[in-house]
């Protein structure tokens, strides 16, 4: 496959290590009340669509940067690639 | 009909005039007690042993395609039971028991040959850890052995014994492991449910679940409604998609895994081997292909097919373990999609919705399973309790802290 | 809050004249290899030092390195050769400056000087092995090697590859037919022998 | 025996004879031929058996598809099973053996299987040899085993090389016949980057294999003209004999260049084959068509071959399968090897058409209306049986028949993403259907475009709409006027009415037969015909076959030829040598290797290394007289002990953080307090899974308020890195935090024991005072060395002793290493590797990897509360979890057998004394076990439910595995200096 790196433009996904889902940027409160169920849920469930997926992949032998990739887990096309640390701020993420 | 050497003889001689269908093509009834969706090994094995070993009446397995077209027909035919820990070395023992029965039960050659399956030691750590294994093996009733290089040069002499990178340095071996003709399973256990009065339906796609109340009445299909007392979800890799028709999210993502066959060849592998030191393993078939598969692709995927970076690096792997391979060709690979959960290991539980059920989670092991898998779900359809060795294999055991974590890599299903 | 370490280790120069370096390669001198059409040389004489932005100091960073390097820092994959430096692009940010060994043996600690709290900057000089490959046929060596589009890699341009399974940065100088590869230092033998069976294979 | 079967002409170089074995007979051929053509000009058409009923074989096709003709190539170490002789590039000393047979290819024993093919029908394995139950894996199945197979590997280490690289084009053009070059020589012109691959060892597909003349010109001659221009073109890269594998995801397509299969050995240095993977913007397929049989009884005997096949002998190569010969056709192709054979004088008895209005084409008897009913002729054809258009029946003698059931364009790598088909009615075949692989589309035959003509433009015309999209315009070109000949056939897939055998599936053995009987047996669907029949699953992949039996299904099953549908091709096109797969890493070379900077010496020392992941660490420094590794690595452990020891301890990971947030940030990451740490100061860190399992665990030192260097384990050096981008970039974007990884950078050496102080201070430069009370225990510092080397020194112990970790820039590691040891000499210093560093870990009971398996908490490990619970920490939520917290979960504690000369087995499992030895009962395991030379006895440490609290208990430590029991005591898993007196010394 190849990833269009937002920088780097297209690179073999063979320079990069896949994680999974790209919710697991939204990690939950550790204050808040039910947080052990919320980090179950965080952790271990997933929407796996057969579809469209976004995906956190990094450059492991690039530029060391998480990307969310925009996938079709039934072509494997690929319809977006952002920075992951865009989204993360996007998402509300900060320290 | 009964199969038989006999049999065989007679229909020769009488120009095959007698062989009937090894199962029937029944449209689906309005109702069933008991509907399995899912035609693949377990979701056949599941409705053979509900009906034969529980008596159950009135069960339907509804596949959307052909019946063994999915992982039960693409993968390396391997069965063990080498696993280590106690939530799931019992379980994958009694499979490996039901393998060693089966044809005679199904009246069915599976080809079930326990040829051997041996896990090569590189390193002393992976010894520690092998050790550690073998004696849960033995300690849960299966049998293994702690095998020297020197044992291993003498079974198989043609391994890198030469200029490894990683030299072999022992073997945990489990002489009851093997291989069986996968397709087989699926056709001798479609055969044997259908002579219990179970219905295999084709072509039959499921579009939704009917829920009243919290209560699970029957299934939407692409032949209408079929209503059922318990609907049994058993469809691997589709799992995902198809829980979330029931609003449910699983522990599970579905990825894609390659396998591989060569061309045919004169016998040159034994048994299995797996290589320590690099994602490989290999058996040969009766037919003298080479079978061999290594990791996953890595990402999620339902596409059925995966890419070169993998293709390369399991050749580069059995290259590195059986320098004569060069020399053999690749014939055919193929994709599977597994349904790997995150811990590595299998679910086989009640839903929170009432009449439904879930098996999946298998992750690549799902084939070995296929029998027991089979029996325990239809032990916990029948009876609504799980069956004594599959008592751990709980949806909850991620919120409560009970992983059965084979490989230790955490809740990331592309490392199992 | 003070970003000095509790103890500099600065010096202009560094005599240590009763150790012996050794080059990656386990030599006191580089090696060389000719092939026809490319020679492929061993660089053990840069030292590299790795300078990220503090967040938020991007601009206060830029500009202080363009004090010190007397040129900008080059854009996404792309280096820059202001004289004695060579700086290359490495990453978000994050670029990796090299400068001649025997005089800038503390390299790290005089780019720190420079540019003090705008950025991060750790010495990497031997974290890496360089070799050079020059010669018309470097094209046909790096694509039994790596997937970078050599050929279409402008001169002055960087990218980090896959080569021989490792991580290695791929740069392309100004010169015509000049690549350096800068790979880790502890498998300078295996990218060595890497280079030299892929050249043997298609020359 | 001489060229008996030789003709004029063709495209093999007379002048030179290259002389060749088969099954030990010697032959002669010339350059340019093929080993088939090679042995079909000698006379030979039997060169092969089946793979079931063991069949008298010859060649049916005359390219890669070939079923038939498979043979053992070359000998020795180079011996290449399954090699088609249709393919073989003939060279000077070629040997090659028939293979399948016993004793020989004439006379086969296994040929008896033939005789009992009635009892061998589809499936019947599966209904029988189950009785008695023992028998299938001690009699039947070994008997089968050795019965299959093809060909055999030496196994024999293969001594080739093999190369792997990368491409980069435009337009990746597959296939260079008519449609490809036209279609070369369009995207050439335009400038554009061009790949033009083909699989064949000369360029022109199949013009080379026709009479046909492309305007003015012979057709070789337009060939030759497009190839010198491609050739001239920079931006062209013709790659002959390289056959494109399969086209992945994103236009990526894998790439087999064969560099030297034509020649007796490589060339020194130059591998046997190059595995490329092109990166392609757009692919152009222009892979052809194939020819298809028609089936009919004992329509598999050596001299029948497809029609187009024995157009290409007689053609391209020059030779003919027989002198006598006929053709069964349904289409008007098929005539024209009658007319091609006719030219070259061959004389031909008849041309079959079982079409009524079938046209006159060539110049010899036609049988309209007419059907091939039955063959004879043992070990290769004599007769053919012809039914009439009247119904009468006649015989013809003839050495050879072409048969053509019509062609089917070569589709196989649009399906490789699961693209299907679609039906052609015009041609009744198979073409492109618009779901194949993005940016690849057909032309030519490929796309059932079957003239000359159609394949010329339809090249240039795709290859011109792929470079638009580009943004590249295409001039067109001047294409010479070609053939244009409308396909006319009628579909005829089998002559029915026989009693005897139609062969579908000719190297599998499947007949209509058994396509008849899945049915029958309701194997239906297509993909359960094939796995039931073993129908399109030989070595071809069904190429010629799987046509027939869809035809045969579709008309049983009353539907039609697309609504049944097909099976689903896969990658690779054909066959690929597995070698070339794993390219150059083999052997020494299958991963990078890891070299320590003190490797050079260790080397000049003797030590023993080890591979710990791609690193090689000294394992031991063996000394003259010691004979045991044990009494080496016993004696390092003692002078470590005793006085003094160095270790390379370069391999842990070193990963530099910096920042104004990085104190925060290392608390997020470590389950246990970081921002307070002072600066100078080293402290412990354990990491966590966000799942609450531990991860990896190190020292960190703070340099600076805004600088650390964190060290991991060897072997999770690259995951922490990543988990700890991911923290930063996916979790914590806005804070001021760098990471880059400096493992590589600094040569770090342990110094360990109680005279380390004393040897470290022979080195380090006089104003660093490195006085217990100028740098106490968890100290770190940066200083300078042997007269100004900048260098770290941090107080930490992995052994237990008085300890410290120096480190330099690694080019100065070699020389350190030299100098510590000189300075040493005073004291006795020895080297020690790996397994004395592991002795002195187990006996300070400090986890590593075997504890750290993935599956223990910090609870587990004993270090519960270190996890902070005031602060968010990846893991700490999850670790409160009720199954981690058990009352009796597992605690790493140690254990010493009573009786000192008993071993404790890493990898036992311990049972309360009394209980029965079994799962149930199982109350822990020993992770880690060495022999303590301190303690001269061997000893483990390991987890024990509920350990804490069981000190003093003996238990029983078993090991069925390796038939061992010993009672061992439950201790502290700190053995040596518990109180850690040593260490802070």
């Amino acid at each position: 496959m190849i990833i269009n790196h937002p920088l780097l433009g297209p690179r073999d996904s063979q320079e990069f290590t896949y994680l999974g889902d790209a919710s697991l940027i939204d990690r939950p409160d550790w204050q808040a009340e039910n947080a052990v169920d919320q980090f179950h849920d965080y952790l271990y469930l997933r929407d796996n669509p057969a579809g469209s997926h976004r995906e956190l992949w990094f450059h492991e032998t690039g530029d060391r940067s998480w990307l969310v990739v925009t996938r079709d887990t039934t072509t494997h096309e690929i319809t977006a690639v952002e920075l992951a640390r865009d989204v993360a701020r996007a998402r509300g993420r900060s320290k | 009909m009964r199969y038989s050497g006999l049999r065989v003889i007679k229909e020769a001689l009488t120009g095959h005039k007698g062989w009937k269908a090894a199962w029937r093509d029944p449209e689906p009834q309005p109702s069933y007690d008991y509907v399995i969706i899912g035609g693949g090994g377990h979701g056949l094995a599941t409705a053979y042993y509900l009906a034969k070993q529980f008596g159950k009446k009135r069960i339907a397995v509804i596949e959307k395609g052909w019946i063994g077209g999915g992982n039960v027909g693409r993968n390396t035919t391997i069965i063990r039971s080498n696993y280590l820990l106690d939530g799931n070395e019992p379980f994958y023992e009694f499979s490996l028991k039901l393998w060693e029965g089966l044809e005679q039960d199904l009246n069915y050659n599976a080809m079930v040959s326990q040829r051997g399956i041996l896990n090569l030691i590189h390193s002393d750590p992976q010894r520690d850890a092998f050790v550690r294994r073998g004696n849960a093996m033995i300690l849960n009733g299966a049998d293994a052995e702690l095998l020297s290089a020197d044992q291993i040069r003498a079974e198989y002499p043609f391994l890198n014994f030469n200029d490894a990178r990683f030299p072999i340095k022992g073997g945990l071996a489990q002489r009851r492991g093997g291989t069986v003709r996968h397709d087989a399973v699926a056709w001798g256990y479609a055969r044997g449910a259908d002579s219990h009065g179970v219905d295999i339906i084709q072509n039959c796609e499921v579009t939704g679940f009917r829920i009243e109340d919290g209560v699970c009445k029957g299934v939407e299909t692409s032949r209408g409604f079929i209503g059922a007392g318990k609907v049994a979800a058993c469809v691997a890799g589709s799992s995902g998609r198809l829980m979330a028709k029931a609003g449910m999210r699983l522990p599970i993502e579905s990825h894609v895994l390659q396998a591989f066959v060569s061309e045919g060849l004169k016998p040159v592998l034994p048994g299995v081997i797996t290589y320590g030191a690099g994602h490989f393993y290999c058996s040969q078939s009766d037919k003298g292909g080479l079978v061999f598969g290594g990791d996953l692709d890595g990402y999620n995927s339902y596409a059925q097919r995966g890419n070169l970076p993998v293709v390369e690096d399991v050749c580069e792997s059995g290259m590195s373990l059986i320098p004569a391979m060069g020399r053999a060709r690749l014939l055919r690979m193929w994709g599977g999609i597994m349904d790997m959960s995150m811990d590595g290991s299998p679910i086989i539980d009640r839903t929170h919705i009432e009449g439904l059920y879930f098996n999946g989670g298998w992750c690549y092991g799902g084939f070995k399973a296929t029998p027991a898998s089979g029996f325990v779900y239809a032990h916990l359809l029948a009876t609504d309790t799980p069956h004594d060795t599959a008592t751990a294999y709980r949806f909850d055991r991620f919120r409560r802290g009970y992983m059965i974590d084979e490989k230790g890599m955490g809740a990331q299903p592309n490392l199992h | 809050m003070s970003s000095v370490p509790i103890l500099s280790t600065l010096k202009e120069t560094v005599c240590v004249l009763d150790l012996t370096p050794l080059t990656a390669l386990g030599g006191t001198t580089a090696r060389v290899d000719s092939f026809d059409g490319l020679r492929i040389s061993e660089c053990p004489d840069w030292a590299l030092a790795s300078v990220a932005a503090r967040l938020g100091q991007e601009p206060a960073m830029a500009s202080a390195a363009r004090a010190f390097l007397g040129m900008a820092l080059p854009d996404v994959a792309r280096t820059a050769e202001p004289d004695p430096f060579g700086v290359f692009w490495i990453g978000p940010d994050q670029w990796m400056i090299e400068a001649p060994h025997d005089t800038h043996e503390s390299l790290a600690a005089q780019i720190k000087a420079a540019l003090g709290d705008t950025a991060s900057v750790t010495e990497q000089t031997d974290g890496w092995v360089r070799f050079d490959l020059q010669g018309e046929r470097c094209h046909d060596v790096l694509e039994r090697l790596c997937n970078a589009d050599t050929r279409s890699m402008a001169p002055g341009s960087v990218t980090r590859t896959r080569l021989e399974h490792l991580g290695c940065l791929l740069i392309r100088r100004p010169q015509d037919d000049h690549f350096s590869v800068l790979g880790p230092r502890s498998s300078a033998r295996s990218i060595h022998h890497a280079l030299m069976t892929a050249a043997t294979s298609a020359i | 025996m001489s060229q008996i079967n030789r003709l004029n002409g063709g495209q093999i170089d007379t002048s030179r004879s290259l002389t060749f074995r088969f099954d030990g007979t010697r032959y002669q051929g010339h350059p340019g031929d093929t080993l088939a053509s090679a042995l079909m000009a000698n006379g030979v058409r039997l060169m092969g058996r089946s793979f079931k009923y063991h069949r008298p074989r010859g060649v049916l096709t005359s390219g890669s598809e070939e079923p038939n003709a498979l043979v053992e190539l070359r000998s020795g170490a180079r011996q290449e099973p399954n090699t088609r002789a249709t393919t073989a590039e003939l060279f000077d000393g070629l040997e090659a053996r028939s293979q399948n047979r016993f004793p020989s290819l004439k006379f086969d024993a296994m040929a008896i299987n033939d005789r009992f093919s009635n009892f061998l029908t589809a499936g019947f394995y599966y209904k029988t040899f189950m009785w008695p139950a023992a028998f299938w894996e001690k009699l039947y199945e070994p008997i089968i085993r050795k019965a299959a197979g093809l060909g055999s590997l030496s196994l024999q280490d293969d001594p080739d090389e093999y190369d792997k690289g990368f491409l980069h084009c435009d337009l990746l053009i597959v296939g260079a016949g008519p449609s490809g070059l036209a279609a070369a020589l369009t995207a050439g012109r335009s400038g554009a980057r061009v790949i033009l691959a083909d699989e064949d060892f000369a360029f022109g597909g199949r013009l080379n294999s026709e009479t046909f003349s492309l305007g003015e010109d012979a057709a070789a001659e337009w060939v030759a003209r497009t190839l010198a221009e491609l050739n001239a073109l920079p931006n062209v890269r013709c790659m002959i004999r390289t056959t494109v594998i399969g086209a992945f995801d994103h236009g990526i397509c894998g790439a087999v260049e064969r560099v030297s299969d034509h020649l007796p050995v490589p060339a020194p240095g130059k591998p046997r084959q190059i595995l490329w993977r092109i990166y392609a913007k757009r692919t152009l397929l222009c892979a052809g068509a194939i020819e298809r049989p028609i089936a009919f009884e004992n329509n598999d005997r050596p001299g029948i071959m497809l029609a187009g096949a024995m157009r290409a002998y007689v053609n391209r190569w020059a030779a003919t399968p027989a002198q006598k010969v006929a053709v069964f056709t349904n289409n008007d192709d098929g005539h024209r090897t009658a007319v091609d054979l006719i030219a070259k004088g061959v004389n031909v008895a008849a041309v079959i058409d079982p079409r009524p209005d079938a046209p006159r084409v060539a110049d010899c008897e036609l049988l309209a209306g007419a059907q091939v009913t039955d063959t004879s002729g043992r070990l290769g054809l004599k007769f053919i049986e012809v039914q009439l258009a009247d119904g009468s029946e006649r015989t013809i003698e003839c050495g050879a028949l072409g048969v053509s059931g019509g062609w089917n364009p070569n589709v196989h790598m649009t399906c490789h993403q699961r693209g299907r088909p679609v039906w052609d009615a015009g041609i009744a075949a198979f073409v492109p259907g618009d779901d194949g692989p993005a940016g690849l589309t057909v032309a030519g035959a490929a796309d059932g475009a079957f003239s000359t003509h159609a394949a010329l433009t339809t090249g240039a015309s795709q290859a011109a709409a792929s470079l638009e999209q580009l943004g590249i315009a295409a001039k067109p070109v001047d294409l010479p006027a070609a053939e244009d000949t409308p396909v006319n056939l009628k579909p005829f897939w089998y002559v029915k009415g026989g009693k005897g055998r139609a062969w579908l599936d000719q190297q599998n053995d499947v007949t209509v037969k058994d396509v008849k009987l899945a049915h029958q047996e309701n194997f239906r669907s297509v993909e359960h015909l094939k796995r039931y029949t073993t129908l399109g699953m030989a070595t071809d992949q069904g190429k010629t076959s799987n046509m027939g039996g869809l035809a045969i299904m579709a008309e049983l099953a009353g539907k039609s030829i697309p609504e049944v549908g097909t099976t689903i091709f896969r990658p690779p096109y054909t066959p690929v040598a597995m070698g070339a797969l794993g390219g150059r890493s083999r052997g020494k070379h299958f991963h990078p290797v890891r070299e320590t900077p003190s490797h050079k010496w260790a080397t000049e020392q003797g030590a023993v290394f080890v591979e710990t992941g791609n690193w090689l660490r000294a394992q031991w420094f063996p000394k003259p007289g010691e004979t045991e590794w044990r009494q080496s690595v016993d004696r390092e452990v003692r002078a470590v002990r005793g006085s003094v020891g160095v270790c390379d301890v370069t391999t842990l990971g070193k990963i530099d953080v910096q920042g104004t947030d990085a104190a925060q940030f290392l608390n997020k990451v470590y389950a246990n307090a970081f921002a307070k740490l002072a600066v100078g100061k080293t402290r412990y860190g354990l990491m966590l899974r966000e799942d609450g399992i531990a991860m990896d665990d190190g020292t960190t030192a703070r340099l600076a308020e805004d600088h650390f260097v964190m060290t991991t384990t060897t072997a999770n050096a690259v995951g922490v890195y990543r988990h700890l981008e991911f923290v930063h970039q996916c979790l914590c974007p806005d804070m001021d935090v760098q990471l880059i990884s400096t493992t590589e950078a600094w040569a770090q050496y342990a110094v360990a024991g109680p005279n380390s102080r004393k040897l470290l201070q022979k080195i380090v430069d006089p104003e660093f005072d490195i006085s217990n009370e100028g740098f106490e225990f968890m100290a770190c510092r940066e200083i300078t060395v042997c007269g100004g080397l900048r260098a770290r020194l941090f107080r930490i112990s992995f052994s237990g002793e008085l300890a410290y970790e120096i480190a330099v820039p690694t080019r100065y590691g070699d020389a350190l290493i030299r100098r510590l040891m000189t300075a040493g000499a005073e004291f006795d210093v020895v080297a020690y590797g790996t397994e004395a560093l592991g002795v002195m870990r187990i006996e300070k009971g400090h986890a590593a990897g075997n504890e750290l398996n993935g599956t223990t908490t910090a609870l587990n490990l004993g270090m519960g509360r270190m996890v902070s619970k005031k602060k968010d920490a990846i893991g700490s939520t999850l670790s409160e979890r009720e199954g981690l917290n058990r009352d009796d979960a597992l605690a790493l504690v140690g254990f010493k057998p009573q009786d000192s000369s008993a071993k404790v087995t890493a990898g036992g499992h311990l049972m309360e004394l009394g209980t029965p030895v079994d799962a149930s009962h199982n109350q822990g395991y020993v992770t880690s076990a060495c022999y303590s030379p301190i303690l001269n006895s061997s000893i483990g440490i390991g987890f024990l439910k509920d350990g804490a609290n069981r000190m003093g208990e003996t238990l029983r430590l078993v090991s069925p595995l390796t038939g061992s029991e010993v009672q061992v005591d439950v201790v502290s898993a700190h053995f040596v200096d518990p109180k850690g007196d040593r260490l802070r010394a």
